[in-house]
């Protein structure tokens, strides 16, 4: 292709190659509707969640700012989703909800997908009782049911969102662990890895260039794919009233929808926003995941 | 013997493997480890070009990747230009500046998100040679046939063609300058059309650099096109020994000769197709480990030349027969 | 449908959320565990439902020594427990030994100081050790000797309960845990007989589910209607179904923790002064809670209801006392000393911030009012940093009295001792490891005083009046910020029975009360057939044909689809 | 298949309960609680009733002691009594467990066959409107947390046609006869497993659909169409059953979640089993329930894994003979 | 006799995520009965999709035009049913890496009987007896494929082609992936059966050793067309052709001292067929090009000296 690069820097090359890289994404992307699609509704409820100060005052989430306000009243000018059960504005709650599922979600995923890449390289790279004293771990945490155990760790741990998320986050690495040690397992074999020993590097300089830049892509693309579930799990143990009364997220949203008795009095404008921006969300990120997987894994191409 | 005009001049051993053993632990518990490598003794001299030959999973990878040090060992020496191989992190690090590996595979040996640059300057920067890496990269690329270099340079290993790649690997090689190269099956991937061409530049880089190469190899037309003496193994041990033109012209060694056979058909040789199907290093037979496919042992020549039963109970050493040539069989001599 | 069950046997079926913990009256404690008490286990005398005067059960006679402190009962000759065996004064007397010797919880309020023996089977005579204004009542359930005394002290913690023999006009019959207890008339009871043959408590998860099935004609009954929910049924939305907001002085309040010299624990230092708690208590802003989280189903209070029945609450309005006044919390505060010099939004004084910690309790009528408090709070200038809790995990803090605030409610007794007793100095949690009812950790001599005056006053008039200085104290001192007063939501089936009793009179509510006696009185209206299942059981016929037709369709042209092939 | 084989797998499902048999006792031991407070006579007692009541729990002496009688008394079944009702956990635990049964045997069976034959069918005809409309149904019911299903359904199907009851196991009052008892229990599980199928249809039968693709290039199915085997033959005798391989065992992975699924939905319905013991053991912070109801979990979890690693074993004659 | 296989101007097309990859460009081929015609050329220049083709096994999305006559019905024009018939029974395919070409899950007997069942005979099974044939035994037919070798797949390949006693035989680069001596005895199995039933066959390898002997006539391909057609033995010996010269001289004769120390190939790189050069495709890398290659597509022609020979070559064409 570009035949004409006479002489650059590595540094430069490795450069020129991200940016290579990226912009192969996002032509791919672009060509992918359903990834593209989702991209772009991730993206709205990124901004919606990131400007919800510009769009709804945050003291509109006091409980006493439904003060003046009608009770569960119908959606109308002044309320666009209507008020909750005291008064409060839904949308103004769904936007900030926004937030904090976001945040959940994303930080579960990052606390997961650290655990899990860490204990994935680990435990495919190095060989031994390490690595059989890790799969063990993996193999609890992949087997004992998600939901119980992320219960009993918030009973212990509390309720704040961020604890939530660390619940969350660990209770859900197990299976990108087992990704991440698979792909390190057949990267390990790869040719190019006895090669590059062959050569002298040592294991540090094989982690670095060979195994982790193989493996980058598959932890990005399984990232994409923990958050709905850890969005999921937030709006489960916040249904189930773990949440944190005062951050207001979806699940929580439905929590008092269902404790407040919207569903029997027909307020639809309580309970459905919250649920639907759930399986909004979740699908978005499902589908870009899905993208992801297909762009930097050619053989799922078609999927 | 000189042939095609190479003199035999440097008899000077480089590496000397001898006696050496690897057997990869049995995958089951209460299995039989596998005897991938069983008791090989070989000496590489400055300069040559040695072919292994042998079927497949006969061990010539392993041997391979032993000499590397790839592949611990377990019994037996391997000496390089006078010293054992050595065992620390910072030795075995020195050691694979002299000695390189080029795999069968050019596209598996190649990392899909490095450029051609990156990869040959890799084991540049491994052994912080950085100073010039620019110059030396390109001059490996274009010593290896990749001109001019800038051209390829910044490829990536899936823009380029089978024979490319394997040269890239090559150029990766090269540019530590090693004195010796293993090539494991460098061109069994390839097209045969492309065969030839890298095959040709194996032979110009020795003769160049003065570098010994052991390329391992199941074809036996290789060893031909460009090595100076043939290792035939067989089951882990190495069952004959010669410089080319002898063992090609005059195998000694009862499997030697069936492999010929059937690639040598149109010389006119009686085709030895050996029944049965590729041994099992985890199962070698007792006595002479070629024997239960020993086409004197079926025949009952064996019997009749009175060493049947030295075939089944006694392993035959390598011995000398002939010039340059050693074989290991029973029938050899009698 | 439960209405009426096949055989023509009448049935009520009330829905609940709470399920029983347990049915041992020595351990139990959920407000189900005192409804099947009130319907299965005998007491020695009754209170009228409407203003819980004395009347005659067990005991039809009794008579007072000159110094007031023997009782002579004179009981029934007729009674039987449902297994046949006599009810005899003997069994109230060993309730009475039993329950002082092991201390039972339910009962050594009331029987602590006394002493009964029985004469002979028909007269009790009960000796207290003070005068006892909680006599001749003597309310505590009466267990059937022949059962008890064959269980040791150590097993009867772990007793549940389940020998099903009862005194009351109910016997249990079944139940499934978490499901529903089903009770039917007891043959021998030997009060007035109800009309209905069985008596059912369904639990339901959700206050919600609970109301669908009363809607869906499942139930005949429900405590705890979701507040919007009865707001419809109040606003006469549901023709067949009658809401019942009753109000037995159940109150929420926000403890906090005054750091009581002889206590334990790390209380915020400002919460140790009054003026600070007082601040607090005018920082609230009551009628919005009541109206947002009770839909106005309760009422603001300021004191806290010292019994079931509101002649002894504090006579005190609460404008009169802690209105929604912020400037004049943020006025005490100012006074206090607790300024916000460093502009943060919050007070502080001596490099200490006023900012408390505030333990939310997960579940409970309190649960709502935490986002308001805090709100009401961070308005004057004061921070809070909320942790939510379980019941149980929230008992352990204030156990330790580690806490600043934490939100919990009460629902009283019929006689106020009970409640009174949790403020005084000796109730302060001086162990963790055995705690003390005194959750405001606060002390005052004075209340103390007081409390052991009415103790042992016999004079009605002359308790009210004690009683009702106690409350100006613990109003005044503050360690609680009462919130409301919050009403039982209860609704039943107006199409189906008729005549609830509400207890206490006209403010009351109809079922959970102090002695249940409403089942007594319901009464059928006249030609209800109940609902029907009928045509239930006729849509999961339908559906289950439409399904497996479906199955079958698609399993056809899915043989049939496979015949063509791919080219 | 071998018995190493099975003998291998059912040696690691009891090393994995044993691992959350101790898992438990130690995070149990983390919460700080007053284990006496639902004896709400706890003020009244003496210290020695107080000492001999956490005796009998199993809380006193050292970690190491407790740790002893904790395991000695697990491997008995003894689960200690409820905080909440004093009744043995076990006895607790083993009367609401069927319903549970039903309930996740029922949405089980349901979302697996219908889960796999849409997967299955999606995948093979890749493209085609029915994978289109199958495959999106489905990503949105993966997207879907069930407790919403269960709202929905509630609110529409229950609260609003009153064809079905909005919660419970059955009618109390109706007992007449096994037929209409049977009716009624079914009548009250359609709507909770409904909600449970629905809510777990659409990883099951993505799982089912990507295997399937992954099989779809597989040289095999080109030799079968080449030796002119009808389209139909070729899925259901090369397609699917190696395609169900993979799916074996991610589908027992997301048995972990139909459990959850199980507290939610039961929860939403008021459906009396395990679920919502665990939903009610949350609120009280019943220890011992918990601890129970978390191992009966896992054990469930890992019995249907080892179930799924022998159902491999003999799906995969690879697996099968070798080993 | 007429041809067992007549193939007219064959062109097929891949519709690919990249676009359209031509990947056979307007072949003729025949095959006599009893013949074998031996297809040789570099990987990737279109071998095995012709071979496919030939029972229209592409992917649905595939271009195909031109005619593939099997005992003289087209098959492209078939309708599914008589397609379904005409595999297998009309010519069976005996592939490359039988690894990944059997079922894994099911039992190598299954697969073989599997055959006959689709083309309605045969309620007895006839695999043991077909696993007999080509030497495996016919308890064998129990196993399943990881429980047999390289080799004896291969063989069980070849017992599966011969299910439905096709006509033609189409091997695929059936010894490829395998040891030379497995492959010598493969060859030798094939060979044999060949002889006895009297099949035709397509055999198609990038190993020209491999044709010596076993093919009648041999076909060179490259980049979709075939460039050399004609006697076997002959071909080899003296292809004329530049890129078969090549391809032959690559293959060291041993013992030839020409060949000593001196490996020859071809330089240059095989032709990406969705970027053909123009003229000949072969014009990059061929050492006699002149300046006519560059414009003029040469279809193939007789060869002057060699009657059964034809060769799309400028310079051939001349001399
Ligand atoms: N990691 C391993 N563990 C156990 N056995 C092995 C391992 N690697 C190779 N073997 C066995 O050792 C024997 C020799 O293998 P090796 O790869 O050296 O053979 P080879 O001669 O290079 O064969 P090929 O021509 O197929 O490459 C084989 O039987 C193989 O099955
Ligand atoms: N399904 C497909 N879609 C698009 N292009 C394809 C497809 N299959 C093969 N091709 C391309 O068509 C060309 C011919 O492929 P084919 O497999 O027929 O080559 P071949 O001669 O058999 O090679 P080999 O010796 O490697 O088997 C190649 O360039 C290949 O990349
Ligand atoms: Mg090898
Ligand atoms: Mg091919």
């Amino acid at each position: 292709m570009n035949d004409l690069v006479p002489s650059t820097s590595p540094r430069d090359m490795t450069w020129a190659r991200r940016k290579q890289a990226l912009a192969r994404v996002w032509r791919e992307l672009r060509h992918d509707r359903a990834g593209f699609v989702s991209l772009v509704v991730l993206l709205g409820f990124g901004l919606v969640a990131l400007s919800a100060p510009l769009i709804a005052d945050r003291s509109l989430l006091l409980a006493a700012a439904g003060r003046n306000n009608p009770d569960l009243a119908s959606p109308s000018a002044q309320f666009l989703l209507g008020t909750d059960d005291i008064g409060r504005d839904v949308l103004a709650q769904l936007v900030w909800g926004s937030r904090v599922s976001l945040f959940i979600g994303i930080f579960a995923t990052v606390v997961a997908v650290v655990i899990g890449s860490v204990v994935g390289l680990v435990a495919g790279y190095v060989k031994g009782k390490v690595a059989t004293v890790l799969l063990a771990i993996d193999e609890f945490f992949l087997v004992v049911p998600f939901l119980p155990l992320a219960i009993v760790l918030a009973v212990i741990l509390g309720r704040s969102p961020v604890t939530l998320a660390i619940v969350i986050g660990i209770t859900s690495w197990a299976g990108s662990a087992r990704l991440v040690r698979a792909q390190v397992l057949t990267l390990s074999e790869r040719a190019y890895v006895e090669r590059a020993r062959a050569l002298g590097a040592g294991t540090w300089q094989i982690i670095f260039r060979h195994v982790l830049p193989g493996v980058t892509p598959l932890i990005i693309a399984n990232a994409t794919l923990i958050v709905p579930g850890a969005i999921l799990t937030e709006s489960t143990l916040s249904f189930l009233g773990f949440g944190d009364r005062l951050s207001p997220s979806w699940g929580k949203l439905l929590d008092g929808a269902q404790s407040s008795g919207s569903i029997t009095l027909n307020a639809w404008w309580y309970y459905l926003p919250p649920g639907l921006c759930i399986i909004a969300v979740v699908l978005a990120f499902t589908l870009f995941g899905r993208a992801l997987e297909r762009i930097f894994d050619p053989r799922l191409a078609g999927r | 013997m000189c042939a095609g005009g190479q003199i035999m001049t440097a008899t000077e051993s480089l590496l000397n493997v001898s006696n050496v053993h690897v057997a990869y632990p049995a995958r089951r518990r209460g299995g039989k480890s596998a005897r991938a490598v069983d008791g090989v003794d070989l000496e590489i001299r400055l300069g040559e070009i040695v072919a292994l030959v042998g079927e497949s999973g006969c061990g010539k990878t392993t041997l391979a990747r032993a000499i590397l040090g790839l592949q611990k060992i377990s019994e037996g020496l391997i000496a390089f230009d006078g010293e054992l191989l050595p065992t620390s992190a910072n030795g075995k690090k020195a050691f694979r500046r002299r000695v390189q590996i080029v795999f069968q595979d050019p596209t598996a040996s190649l990392n899909p998100r490095q450029s051609v640059y990156e990869i040959v300057a890799e084991g540049l920067r491994i052994h912080g040679l950085g100073e010039n890496e620019h110059h030396v990269v390109k001059t490996a690329l274009e010593q290896c046939g990749l001109h001019p270099a800038e051209r390829y340079m910044l490829k990536y290993p899936h823009e380029l063609s089978g024979g490319q790649r394997q040269r890239v690997v090559i150029a990766g090689a090269m540019v530590l300058k090693p004195q010796l190269l293993v090539a494991d099956e460098p061109v069994s991937s390839l097209d045969a059309s492309v065969r030839g061409e890298i095959l040709a530049l194996l032979q110009r880089l020795a003769r160049d650099e003065n570098m010994a190469v052991l390329v391992v190899t199941h074809d036996l037309g290789l060893p031909w096109n460009i090595a100076d003496r043939i290792a035939v193994m067989y089951l882990g041990r190495i069952v004959e020994i010669g410089t080319t033109e002898e063992l090609l012209a005059n195998p000694k060694h009862p499997y030697t000769q069936a492999l010929l056979s059937v690639v040598l058909e149109h010389l006119g040789m009686p085709q030895q197709i050996l029944v049965g199907e590729m041994p099992d290093p985890t199962e070698i037979a007792s006595g002479c480990r070629f024997h239960p496919r020993c086409p004197l042992v079926q025949s009952g020549e064996a019997q009749r030349r009175g060493i049947a039963d030295r075939c089944t109970h006694e392993d035959p050493l390598l011995q000398m027969s002939g010039n340059q040539q050693s074989v290991a069989c029973h029938a050899v001599g009698v | 449908s439960t209405g009426a069950s096949a055989e023509g046997e009448l049935t009520f079926a009330v829905g609940v959320t709470q399920d029983i913990d347990s049915l041992n009256v020595t351990v139990g404690f959920l407000v189900i565990d005192y409804e099947i008490w009130n319907l299965t286990l005998p007491t020695l005398t009754s209170k009228a439902a409407a203003d819980f005067s004395i009347l005659p059960s067990m005991a039809e006679s009794w008579t007072s020594s000159e110094d007031g402190l023997t009782w002579t009962y004179k009981l029934r000759s007729d009674m039987k427990w449902s297994d046949g065996v006599p009810m005899t004064a003997d069994d109230v007397a060993y309730t009475i030994t039993r329950s002082v010797q092991d201390g039972w919880w339910n009962h050594t309020t009331v029987t602590g100081n006394l002493t009964a023996t029985a004469t002979d089977a028909q007269t009790l005579v009960v000796v207290s050790s003070v005068p006892d204004p909680k006599l001749p009542i003597l309310d505590v359930y009466i267990v059937p000797k022949h059962i008890y005394e064959k269980i040791s002290a150590e097993e009867l913690p772990n007793y549940l309960a389940d020998d099903n023999v009862s005194g009351g006009p109910f016997q249990i019959v079944e139940r499934k845990e978490g499901e529903f207890i089903r009770l039917v008339q007891n043959p021998n009871w030997f009060g007035k007989k109800p009309a209905m043959d069985q008596l059912i408590f369904r639990t339901f998860e959700t206050a919600e589910a609970q109301y669908n099935a009363l809607k869906a004609g499942d139930l005949d009954a429900v405590d705890d209607v979701p507040g919007k929910i009865f707001a419809t049924i109040m606003a006469g939305d549901e023709p067949n179904i009658t809401g019942i907001a009753g109000n037995q002085g159940s109150f929420s309040e926000l403890a906090m923790n005054s750091s009581c010299p002889t206590g334990i624990g790390d209380g915020h230092v400002a919460l140790k002064d009054p003026n600070v708690r007082r601040a607090i208590n005018w920082s609230l802003d009551r009628q919005l809670m009541v109206d947002k989280v009770l839909n106005g189903f309760g009422k603001p209070a300021v004191g806290i209801s010292a019994s079931a029945n509101p002649a002894f609450d504090y006579q005190v309005e609460a404008d009169q006392t802690y209105s929604y006044d912020p400037a004049k919390a943020n006025a005490l505060l100012d006074e206090a000393g607790w300024i916000d010099t460093n502009g943060d939004g919050v007070r502080d004084k001596d490099g200490v911030e006023l900012k408390l910690r505030y333990f939310d309790r997960s579940v409970g009528g309190a649960a709502d009012t935490t986002p308001f408090i805090t709100g009401f709070l961070k308005d004057v200038g004061i921070a809070t940093d909320v942790k939510t809790f379980d019941e149980d995990s929230l008992a352990a803090i204030q156990s330790k009295s580690e806490f600043d605030l934490y939100t919990w409610g009460w629902s009283p007794y019929a006689d106020p001792d009970n409640m009174l007793s949790d403020f005084i100095t000796a109730a302060v949690p001086t162990d963790p490891a055995v705690g003390g009812y005194n959750d405001g950790n606060w002390c005052n001599a004075e209340y103390d005083a007081l409390y052991a005056q009415q103790h042992v006053e016999l004079d009605p008039v002359k308790r009210a009046a004690q009683i009702q200085e106690m409350h100006k104290i613990f109003v005044n001192d503050g360690p609680y910020a009462v919130l409301y007063k919050y009403d039982n939501l209860q609704a039943f089936r107006s199409d189906r029975w008729q005549n609830f009793e509400r207890q206490p009179a006209e403010v009351g509510p109809i079922m959970f009360t102090q002695t249940s006696s409403a089942y007594l009185n319901l009464e059928p209206v006249s030609g209800d057939s109940g609902g029907g299942g009928g045509t239930n059981t006729i849509v999961v016929i339908g559906i289950a044909l439409v399904a497996a037709g479906v199955v079958f369709t698609l399993v056809r042209s899915r043989r049939k689809k496979s015949a063509d092939d791919r080219a | 298949m071998s018995n190493r084989y099975v003998v291998k797998k059912i040696v690691g499902a009891l090393l994995t309960l044993f691992a959350v048999v101790i898992f438990n006792f130690f995070l149990f031991r983390i919460v700080d609680r007053d284990p006496l407070t639902k004896y709400r006579g706890r003020s009244k007692l003496s210290l020695e009733q107080r000492e001999t009541m956490i005796r009998r729990m199993g809380l006193s002496g050292s970690k190491w002691d407790q740790f002893v009688a904790y395991i000695k008394s697990t491997l008995q079944l003894d689960f200690g009594r409820s905080f909440d009702s004093t009744r043995p956990v076990l006895r607790e635990i083993t009367d609401r467990l069927p319903a549970t049964l039903i309930l996740v045997g029922v949405s089980t069976v349901l979302t697996i066959c219908i889960g796999l034959y849409i997967g299955a069918k999606a995948g093979w005809a890749r493209g085609s409107r029915f994978d289109r409309v199958s495959t999106s149904t489905t990503m949105v019911l993966y997207a879907t947390p069930e407790f919403f299903f269960g709202m929905l359904l509630l609110a529409i199907v229950a609260g609003r046609t009153g064809w079905f009851p909005t919660g419970g196991l059955r009618d109390v009052g109706t007992n007449n006869g096994f037929v209409a008892s049977l009716l009624d229990r079914t009548h009250h599980l359609v709507l909770p497993s409904l909600t449970l199928t629905l809510g777990y249809l659409g990883s099951y039968s993505l799982i089912m659909r990507t295997s399937m693709l992954d099989t779809l290039g597989e040289d095999y199915l080109t030799t079968a169409r080449a030796k002119g085997l009808k389209e139909s033959d070729v899925m259901t005798h090369h397609a699917v059953p190696n395609a169900l391989l993979p799916s074996v065992s991610a589908i027992a992975i997301s048995f972990g979640f139909v459990i959850g699924g199980a507290i939610t939905t039961e929860t939403v319905f008021s459906y009396p089993g395990l679920g919502l013991a665990t939903a009610d053991a949350i609120r009280n912070t019943d220890l011992p329930m918990l601890q129970a109801l978390f191992l009966v979990a896992s054990a469930a979890v890992i019995f249907f894994n080892l179930v799924a690693d022998l159902t491999y074993g003999l799906l995969d004659p690879r697996i099968r003979h070798s080993i | 006799m007429s041809a067992v296989l007549e193939v007219r101007d064959l062109h097929i097309t891949y519709a690919s995520s990249s676009g359209l990859v031509p990947a056979v460009r307007g072949v003729d081929l025949e095959i006599a009965p009893g013949e074998t015609l031996g297809l040789a050329g570099e990987s990737g220049c279109g071998k095995s999709t012709l071979a496919m083709a030939l029972l229209r096994l592409v992917p649905p999305s595939t271009q195909i035009t031109g005619s593939i006559k099997l005992a003289g019905q087209d098959i492209l024009t078939m309708k599914p049913g008589q397609l379904r018939a005409a595999r297998w029974a009309q010519a069976s395919v005996v592939f490359q890496g039988a690894q990944h070409v059997l079922n894994p899950v099911r039992r190598i007997g299954r697969q073989i009987d599997e055959a006959i069942e689709a083309h309605g005979s045969a309620s007895v099974s006839r695999a043991g007896e077909l696993l007999d044939l080509v030497g495996l035994g016919a308890r064998r037919g129990d196993d399943y494929p990881h429980e047999l070798s390289g080799g004896q797949k291969q063989r069980s390949l070849i017992a599966m082609a011969l299910a439905c006693d096709p006509l033609l035989l189409i091997a695929d680069e059936p010894t490829t992936a395998l040891d030379v001596m497995v492959q010598a005895q493969i060859l030798q199995l094939l060979d044999n059966i060949k002889r006895e039933r009297g099949l035709s066959m397509l055999f198609i390898t990038h190993d020209l050793s491999v044709l010596s002997h076993t093919a009648d006539r041999v076909a060179v391909m490259y980049a979709g067309r075939i460039i050399e057609v004609g006697a076997g033995d002959a071909l080899l010996r003296n292809s004329l052709h530049p890129y078969s010269k090549a391809l032959t001289a690559s293959f060291p004769i041993i013992g030839d001292p020409s060949s000593r120390h001196q490996p020859r190939g071809l330089a240059g790189d095989p032709p990406d067929p969705n970027n053909l050069p123009s003229g000949c495709p072969f014009h990059p890398r061929c050492t006699v090009a002149i300046d006519e290659c560059q414009s003029v597509d040469v279809q193939l022609r007789h060869a002057a000296d060699d009657e059964e020979r034809s060769v799309a070559c400028v310079l051939v064409g001349k001399s």
